[in-house]
């Protein structure tokens, strides 16, 4: 299985001169590839207005809520949508707006967080064992196939099972399933490169293997897993909401989208849509933005299509 | 010379499965005796005293060491026999046979109702890359991977059934007046073509139908995002060039030119999609009462039952290397160069 | 041997017995009026409840299947809903039965005319048969059995085809009941000694698989994990043939599922609805809703006294006082249960149990009575509850939560898997303050108390221990409740239980079904099972 | 000159929608091409030549268009006629050959089946009679076992046979105009000549008309009747091709010539203007000193691959395949010596070996009195032998990290050995190299991508003698650049050994270079050496066959 780029070569024809300002620093350049990349594409300026809004929520949610997002109101018991309560209210009583906005900023940290896990170790055990192959390539990728060859949902499910459902272990777990992305992507992009000239290049001006690997070859190999990573932040919060959906997800009363749907969805039926629908658009939301982001988020981080 | 050298590769490829397989065996008895909960308790029912209790945790074989355990565990294997369900109270061999097939058929339906519309949306994407109708197509998808599966299929629950009536009642596999039809294979809808019966075909379609655009929605975008980006770079290609230089028509290049090699990323990102899919259908089975493996799965972790998931489990990965071997197959039938080529 | 599909079907376990032609198209399916379809959330894991592991949910197959002796009456709540009858006992299989003047045995003659399936009779050697594999196999039957003071073979005696005597080891007013609960059902001994093997003396495996008894109902199919079909026995003799001739019970576990499925009429009882579900379909009119409150049982908050603060009896009490029993009934009961708080005096009226105690939300005297104790400070806790019944448990977990806050009492909530909450809560009892629901078979103060106000006890997950609570449940388990000496001990265990609060009551639950305005005859009952053998169809 | 050509383009302008907005490709173009004609474009790379062509067929990216001018072709106008007029001509009345045969072919389709899907979109065949054809043409195309090959994938032929697949398919439906686009680059100079000589009497026979786009002005004037230069989307010059190498009139034209390695010059004729006055070229040529200690010894080096690959050559050896087989050589203080071959010849394997970034199965190297050889690659980058051992790329973008900016790769080998350690001292030093080897200050912060050939080929040269290094390997540094860039660069290269005094040791494949910048030349095929000479020996009188077949094979430019 290897991992093929979308992107489309130039057309072989047309290498324009490359036209580059005079001086700039570095930070500037940036963000000028930053808004290049943004106007460039619509729906990568959409993802990120939408991530902006998220973080938002995330950042200043707890702020700026109306209501207690716990404090439940004997009075107002799964009220629907209204001036009052934008989302409606809960069984509880408890304000289903202000638990949506809040929840933000815990489903940001575990998708986040996970991400970063399988991330940080999965590129780096990819990293080193398309680096150097041998015996040590043979493990990691034994590892991923014992890990790819489960179910992966029920893998996660197993980990939060055995470990007790908290928000750590959650993270975990969606970093363990999350793990053998990072490593084949990792190997096959570091692999690749292994032998490219400018790391026989970097070889020749002295650079050890390990050095090569950090500051040559990898950050060369980022910008396509910079699209896995932001697909696998969507699949985090909602492997975090199936979770919930079997009950192993984060405790009550924390409010967190997954479990908010997934409580929510046996409402559905008697009628309380919104107990269900505003987290679950919420989520989409978040996952749909996090999906689209991908594409801007590579763009960003290689240069090669700055100008 | 060719097709031997592939026969060898397929072998050295199912080889390569076993230590994996080895693994899962090695994870699984352990994170099942890991699982919180004594299934000696939860085994001896309401009101055990801690004597019955005793009593059932010798007959399970719960007393032995772990490492006993493990060797009781593997010599049961090697009959093939993988223990007693706890929960359900059946042999797990027997469960998973039967299940099995609806959790396949259903995966399968999914997949083909996904690739039917993701394919032609990510050929229609990559012709006109960049334009509204590459952004809608990407739009499109990505909104059905972000939503959880249980919250979509509950959703055309309510609006298909029990709003319109349209769809039939989400009860499993059949409508109870249908009985089903004669076990051949396992998966009802052709069990009911080899008998000729076309009305309980479409009682076993009519009850796939929701829960299968349910799995499809979630499966839509990685295979219409592969198909569009395998496309894009075989339509970039130089061969594609010289089909279009040598003046073959539009259909020729698109489809026996650029598709047919863009098909091959797209076959693996299937494989893996189908995996994925297989394991994730759990929640799914759950809200369609589906019988299939992944609802069983799910309650027998829950309840700590170790054979039913251990079962379960080695089931998956055994599928799993199955499936890979089936890629490797196809793969081989579409790319000559399997084999010769790193 | 794959011609009739659903002999060899998906692995369906098929019972023997005449089959009746399954109906295939729909339209001549609706037509039958006496089939219904049942949707249930939990899985039937055996059909033999004898048998070690096998569920709670697998308990209706013994009822509908399988005949008792005897077996407790119905009776009519106000609101027209039938209900079992506890003081009412009725002959199954028994025809009739008498006490011995000593009280220490019981003999029963039982029906001449009673059949097994297989059209052999029933005998007293099936039921010696029965009662020693009851006692025997172990696990929870041998437990229940020995509530009633039936533990050993030897108490069990044939005296000839037709007559079967019960000795007893003491005088009890448990033993005959005991006798009617489901678990001495009377299984087909011979069918029963033919597939006994060494390692199996008891046939566990076979009728694990295989129904063979004498009840109102055959298994005609069972898919495990997916459901079981029942067809009538035009043969019972245990009582009025039922009116339906098949029942059909489909395992649904998504709720939401099962209730659409009511409302749009696909079947015709949702057995075991929510609490939400019951009081909206009640109001929507949708369905009908039967339940009634379960006989001796209570949603309880359990403070262990292995933890510290706990053992102070007025932080128990402060705690009683801190929670909000009204927000709780309605918000996470839906009203559906019977207050067990706000009662008048601290010394009970009468003996009837579950009976109301004398705590009710009162913040200040809360805080009175924490800031008596060294914990006035208020300290952590976590609540636990079980996964299985989050349904409640969850909301009410929540707003105990809260009601606790503000006496300064932080909890933190703790969800725990069904696997686990066994071992955790009832036999390690190891869990600070958590959720139960107990409730006892048998109607009476005293057997409530025996199973959760002893030490030792498994329903004591609280660890209460005391020596006068453990002698008066010893004294009143087993003497008549017309003993003059019973009604006295009575409500000195329910003062102390007032008093003490090992275990502090929210609210007695109902047990609520619904079923289509065209079922008839629902009862509820004690053991939180369908009993489908009453059940009718009205015509359209 | 007949009275109606085949081909006119009048006035044709492309534009292409680029990021930074709309890029003229190819301004007004004119160009004829008569009955029977062989008309040459030759340009550098962005001279829009390419474009012209996919222009005329109508081939253009999305992102380009026609924005002004006409192409008629034998009075149809191509330029406006729909697509499925586009269709009947293209393959049937115009078609075309492309570079880089191999990626030309669908990689999973049968060659055979190929040819076969033109025909039968042109209706040259049916269904019955297509396989028949297909083999014809295969056998016209002079491939052996054309029924066999028939069944061939492109994976399973070697470059030139896939080249001669192509062309089978643009001859197939007999078209009256073939372009050829750069149909030899990529090719080794012997399979070069036997395609070309081929398409040029296929071509012939049939009374083509042929357009050869190449970079190669000798190829060009080797086959071509006229010759149209091109550069930045203009047509610079038109002319007979045997004029334009007498005479070129245009100073671009002259640039290009001047700048084309060829028999009998010197390095510095290839500057157009030559720098005679200001600075004689520096004595860099030297006469080999037998009693002189060599600074690199190679003996008996061997590179052994075990087989896992169906390769093919190199087969007799069961267990492995020997790239490089025994091959032993000096280079002496100062020395420049050229080591020569096709592609596979283990030229770059014994190179990588020379650097140490490989390790030899067995042989000895011997650098500044060391065994080096002994060294495991992976240990000699803490070497003190690595400074003096250096290394400029053969793909200059390659070999630039994306992500380091070209101070940065420059000063990378200052940082790691040259004990360079304050920011403000590295810049000291890159830009004293920077000015060593022409490079302007301000396009060292730039990312290689925003930098030309010429100019990444630069930054690799001043990363590689940043060091100072004693030896430098020089891996076809030039054969991805356009030939004024490499007239500059190999100058270049001359200036700095004769400043700095280092060996070189020049790999390539092309003769005429190597001449140019060696005393000594080494010649390699198959793993071996099979002759090895002064580079005036070498051009003048070789006694090797293959070494005498390599010569004849260079195109030579009718001087």
């Amino acid at each position: 299985m290897q991992a093929r780029k979308d992107g489309l070569a130039m057309p072989v024809a047309i290498q324009a001169e490359p036209v580059v300002p005079k001086r700039e620093t570095g930070v500037s350049r940036w963000l000028r590839h930053v808004r290049h990349v943004l106007t460039s594409n619509p729906v990568t300026l959409l993802a990120f207005v939408l991530l902006t809004v998220i973080l938002s929520a995330a950042i200043l949610g707890p702020a700026l809520v109306p209501y207690d997002p716990l404090q439940t109101n004997a009075s107002q018991q799964m009220k629907p949508p209204s001036w009052a309560h934008w989302f409606g209210t809960d069984q509880l009583g408890r304000d289903v707006f202000s638990r949506v906005v809040v929840a933000a900023r815990l489903d940001l940290i575990i998708s986040v967080a996970a991400v970063a896990l399988s991330f940080v170790f999965g590129s780096a055990l990819g990293a080193v064992s398309g680096y150097f192959g041998g015996w040590c390539d043979k493990l990691v990728g034994r590892l991923c196939d014992t890990i790819m060859a489960f179910p992966l949902f029920v893998l996660a499910m197993g980990i939060v099972a055995a470990l007790g459902n908290t928000v750590d272990n959650i993270i975990y777990a969606t970093a363990i399933i999350n793990l053998p992305f990072y490593v084949r992507m990792a190997r096959a992009e570091v692999n690749v490169r292994r032998n490219a000239g400018f790391v026989q290049a970097a070889r020749l001006s002295g650079n050890s293997d390990w050095r090569i690997l950090a500051l040559h070859i990898f950050p060369n190999a980022l910008p396509p897993m910079m699209v896995q990573i932001s697909l696998n932040m969507g699949w985090a919060i909602l492997n975090a909401a199936g979770l919930s959906f079997i009950g192993l997800g984060v405790r009550p009363p924390t409010p967190e989208w997954g479990i908010m749907v997934a409580e929510g969805a046996n409402y559905i039926v008697s009628g309380e849509w919104w107990l269900a629908v505003f987290p679950g658009l919420a989520l989409m939301l978040a996952v749909f933005t996090f999906n689209l982001l991908g594409d801007g988020l590579r763009d960003i981080v290689d240069p090669q299509r700055r100008t | 010379m060719a097709s031997a050298t592939k026969l060898r590769i397929l072998g050295q490829r199912s080889l390569q499965a076993l230590p994996a397989l080895v693994g899962i065996i090695i994870v699984t008895f352990v994170l099942t005796r890991a699982l919180p909960g004594d299934p000696a308790v939860y085994f001896a029912g309401p009101a055990a005293d801690a004597r019955s209790i005793a009593e059932i945790r010798k007959q399970l074989g719960l007393d032995r060491t772990l490492i006993e355990q493990f060797g009781i565990y593997l010599r049961q294997l090697a009959q093939g026999d993988l223990g007693q369900s706890i929960s359900t109270g059946q042999p797990v061999i027997k469960e998973l046979v039967n299940r099995l097939p609806a959790s396949i058929e259903l995966t399968l339906v999914a997949l083909l109702l996904s690739a039917l519309v993701a394919i032609p949306l990510g050929i229609l994407a990559a012709t006109r890359p960049d334009t509204w109708v590459d952004h809608l197509c990407r739009f499109v998808t990505t909104a059905g991977v972000s939503l959880p599966t249980f919250f979509t299929g509950i959703l055309l629950v309510y609006v298909f059934y029990y709003l319109l009536g349209w769809a039939p009642a989400p009860m499993g596999r059949l409508n109870v007046m249908y009985l089903s039809p004669p076990h051949v294979t396992g998966f009802f809808t052709i069990d009911a073509l080899l008998a000729g019966d076309l009305e309980t075909l479409r009682a076993t379609l009519a009850q796939l139908i929701l829960p299968a655009t349910t799995l499809g929605l979630f499966t839509l975008a990685p295979l219409a995002r592969m198909t569009r980006g395998s496309m894009l770079q075989v339509l970039g290609s130089d061969f594609v060039r010289t089909a279009r230089a040598a003046g073959l028509s539009g259909r020729k290049v698109l489809f026996t030119y650029a598709f047919r090699n863009a098909l091959l990323p797209v076959i693996t990102t299937l494989g893996m999609v189908f995996s994925f899919t297989l394991g994730a259908n759990v929640l799914v089975e759950k809200v369609f009462a589906w019988p299939g493996i992944g609802s069983y799965a799910i309650e027998a972790l829950v309840v700590s039952d170790y054979a039913a998931v251990q079962g379960f489990v080695l089931a998956m990965a055994i599928l799993f290397v199955a499936l890979n071997l089936v890629i490797d197959v196809a793969y081989t039938l579409v790319d000559p160069r399997v084999g010769i080529e790193g | 041997m794959r011609r009739r599909s659903f002999i060899s079907g998906t692995g369906a376990v098929v019972v023997g017995a005449e089959m009746l032609p399954f109906l295939k198209s729909s339209a001549a399916w609706a037509q039958a009026t006496d089939t219904i379809v049942v949707a249930i959330g939990n899985t039937i894991n055996s059909l033999d409840l004898h048998r070690v592991g096998t569920n709670r949910p697998a308990y209706q197959v013994t009822i509908n299947c399988y005949d008792r002796l005897v077996t407790f009456g119905a009776k009519s709540q106000p609101d027209g809903t039938l209900v079992y009858d506890y003081n009412k006992i009725e002959g199954e299989l028994a025809e009739s039965w008498e006490t011995a003047a000593d009280g220490l045995s019981i003999t029963f003659k039982l029906k001449k005319d009673a059949k097994f399936w297989d059209g052999t009779p029933v005998t007293a050697e099936d039921v010696k048969w029965s009662f020693d594999r009851a006692v025997a196999v172990g696990g929870f039957a041998a437990t229940q059995m020995k509530a009633g003071g039936l533990e050993k073979p030897e108490q069990f005696e044939a005296l000839d085809p037709l007559t079967f005597r019960v000795k007893l080891l003491r005088k009890s007013k448990l033993s005959l009941p005991d006798i009617a609960v489901p678990v001495p059902f009377i299984l087909n001994s011979k069918v029963g000694k033919a597939n006994v093997s060494e390692k199996d003396p008891w046939a566990t495996e076979y009728f694990h698989r295989t129904a063979a008894g004498s009840g109102a109902y055959k298994v005609e199919r069972w898919d495990p994990g997916q459901q079981i079909v029942y067809v009538r026995n035009d043969d019972w003799k245990g009582g009025k043939l039922p009116a339906i001739r098949r029942v059909i019970v489909r395992e649904i576990p998504a709720q939401a599922t099962r209730r659409a499925l009511i409302e749009r009429g696909d079947i015709q009882m949702a057995f075991e609805i929510s609490a939400k579900d019951a009081k909206e379909l009640k109001e929507k009119g949708s369905a009908v809703v039967v339940g009634a409150p379960i006989d001796n049982c209570m949603h309880v908050l359990c403070p262990n006294f292995n933890f510290e603060p706990f053992k102070d009896k007025r932080v128990r009490q402060a705690i009683a006082f801190a929670l909000p029993y009204e927000q709780i009934l309605n918000q996470a009961a839906y009203g559906r249960g019977a207050a067990m708080w706000g009662g008048k005096s601290t010394e009970p009226a009468d003996i009837s149990w579950p009976q109301p105690f004398p705590y009710k939300t009162d913040i200040d005297k809360a805080k009175d009575l924490l800031g008596q104790t060294p914990f006035k400070a208020g300290f952590e806790v976590p609540l636990s509850f079980d996964l299985g019944t989050a349904e409640w448990g969850e909301p009410t977990a929540l707003l105990i939560q809260e009601g606790l806050a503000k006496i300064g009492i932080k909890a933190t909530i703790d969800k725990i898997p069904g696997a686990n909450w066994r071992t955790v809560a009832l036999v390690e009892k190891k869990l600070p303050l958590h959720l139960d629901n107990f409730g006892g078979w048998l109607n009476t103060p005293c057997y409530y108390f025996y199973w959760a106000y002893i030490k030792g006890a498994l329903f004591n997950s609280v660890n209460y221990e005391d020596a006068e609570m453990a002698k008066l449940v010893e004294e009143t388990l087993h003497i008549a409740s017309d003993d003059p000496a019973y009604a006295p001990k009575i409500k000195r265990m329910i003062a102390k239980a007032f008093d003490e609060v090992p275990r502090i009551p929210l609210w007695q639950p109902y047990l609520d079904s619904a079923i289509r305005k065209d079922v008839a005859g629902y009862s509820s009952w004690y053991h939180r099972q369908p009993d489908f053998r009453v059940l009718q169809l009205k015509k359209a | 000159m007949t009275a109606l050509p085949l081909l006119h383009v009048s006035d044709l302008t492309v534009e292409f929608q680029t990021r930074n907005g709309t890029v003229t490709a190819v301004s007004s173009v004119d160009l004829t091409v008569a009955k029977g004609e062989t008309v040459g474009i030759v340009g550098e790379s962005g001279s829009g030549k390419s474009v012209t062509s996919y222009a005329v067929m109508r081939i253009l990216d999305r992102a380009g268009r026609i924005a002004d001018g006409t192409v008629t072709f034998s009075g149809i106008e191509l330029h406006n006629a729909d697509d499925e007029v586009m269709r009947e001509i293209r393959g049937r009345e115009i078609s075309m050959i492309f570079q880089n045969p191999r990626a030309a072919l669908n990689p999973i389709r049968r060659v055979g089946e190929q040819i076969e899907d033109v025909l039968r979109q042109h209706a040259q065949a049916t269904s019955r009679n297509a396989r028949e054809k297909a083999i014809d043409l295969l056998r016209l195309v002079r491939i052996n076992d054309p029924e066999a090959r028939y069944l061939a994938f492109p994976f399973e032929l070697s470059g030139g046979m896939c080249q001669r697949i192509i062309i089978a398919i643009a001859l197939a439906c007999r078209p009256r105009l073939l372009i050829a686009d750069e149909p030899t680059t990529g090719l080794d100079v012997t399979t070069q000549k036997a395609v070309m000589d081929l398409v040029v009497e296929l071509t012939r026979a049939r009374e083509m008309s042929t357009v050869l786009i190449t970079h190669d002005l000798g190829l060009a004037a080797q086959y071509c009747d006229r010759i149209v230069v091109m550069e930045k989307g203009r047509v610079v010059e038109t002319a007979p091709a045997r004029r334009i190498f007498r005479a070129p009139e245009h100073p671009y034209t002259q640039r290009l010539m001047s700048a084309t390695p060829r028999p009998g010059i010197t390095l510095r004729d290839l500057l157009p203007n030559r720098p005679e006055a200001a600075a004689p070229p520096p004595k860099w040529q030297r006469s080999p000193d037998a009693t002189e200690k060599p600074i690199l010894s190679v003996v008996d080096l061997v590179k052994e691959y075990p087989r896992a690959g169906a390769k093919a050559r190199g087969a007799e050896s069961a267990g492995a395949f020997r790239a490089v087989d025994g091959i032993s050589f000096d280079i002496l203080p100062g020395e420049s010596v050229g080591l020569v071959g096709e592609s596979g010849c283990g030229k770059s394997t014994t190179s990588a070996m020379v650097m140490r970034l490989l390790d030899p199965t067995s042989g000895t190297i011997r650098f500044e009195d060391r065994d080096i050889g002994a060294i495991p690659a992976k240990n000699f980058a803490r070497d003190p032998a690595r400074s003096r051992l250096q290394m400029v790329f053969q793909d200059s973008t390659d070999s630039l990290n994306p992500r380091f900016t070209a101070f940065r790769a420059i000063a990378d080998p200052l940082y790691r050995i040259g004990g360079v350690t304050r920011e403000a001292q590295a810049r000291a030093q890159v830009e004293r190299l920077a000015d060593q080897v022409v490079l302007p200050h301000d396009l060292l912060d730039r990312f290689p991508h925003q930098l030309s050939g010429g100019q990444k080929a630069r930054v690799g040269i001043a990363r590689a003698i940043a060091l100072e290094p004693a030896l430098l390997v020089l891996d076809e540094p030039t054969a991805a650049l356009d030939v004024s860039v490499q007239a500059i660069v190999l100058n270049l290269l001359a200036d700095l050994k004769a400043e700095l005094g280092m060996s070189y040791l020049f790999v390539s494949h092309d003769l005429n270079v190597v001449r140019l910048l060696c005393d000594r030349v080494i010649v390699m095929q198959a793993g071996r050496i099979v002759e090895q000479a002064s580079a005036e020996e070498i051009m003048t009188s070789p006694r090797d066959a293959y070494t005498r077949e390599l010569l004849a094979a260079v195109p030579r430019p009718p001087v």
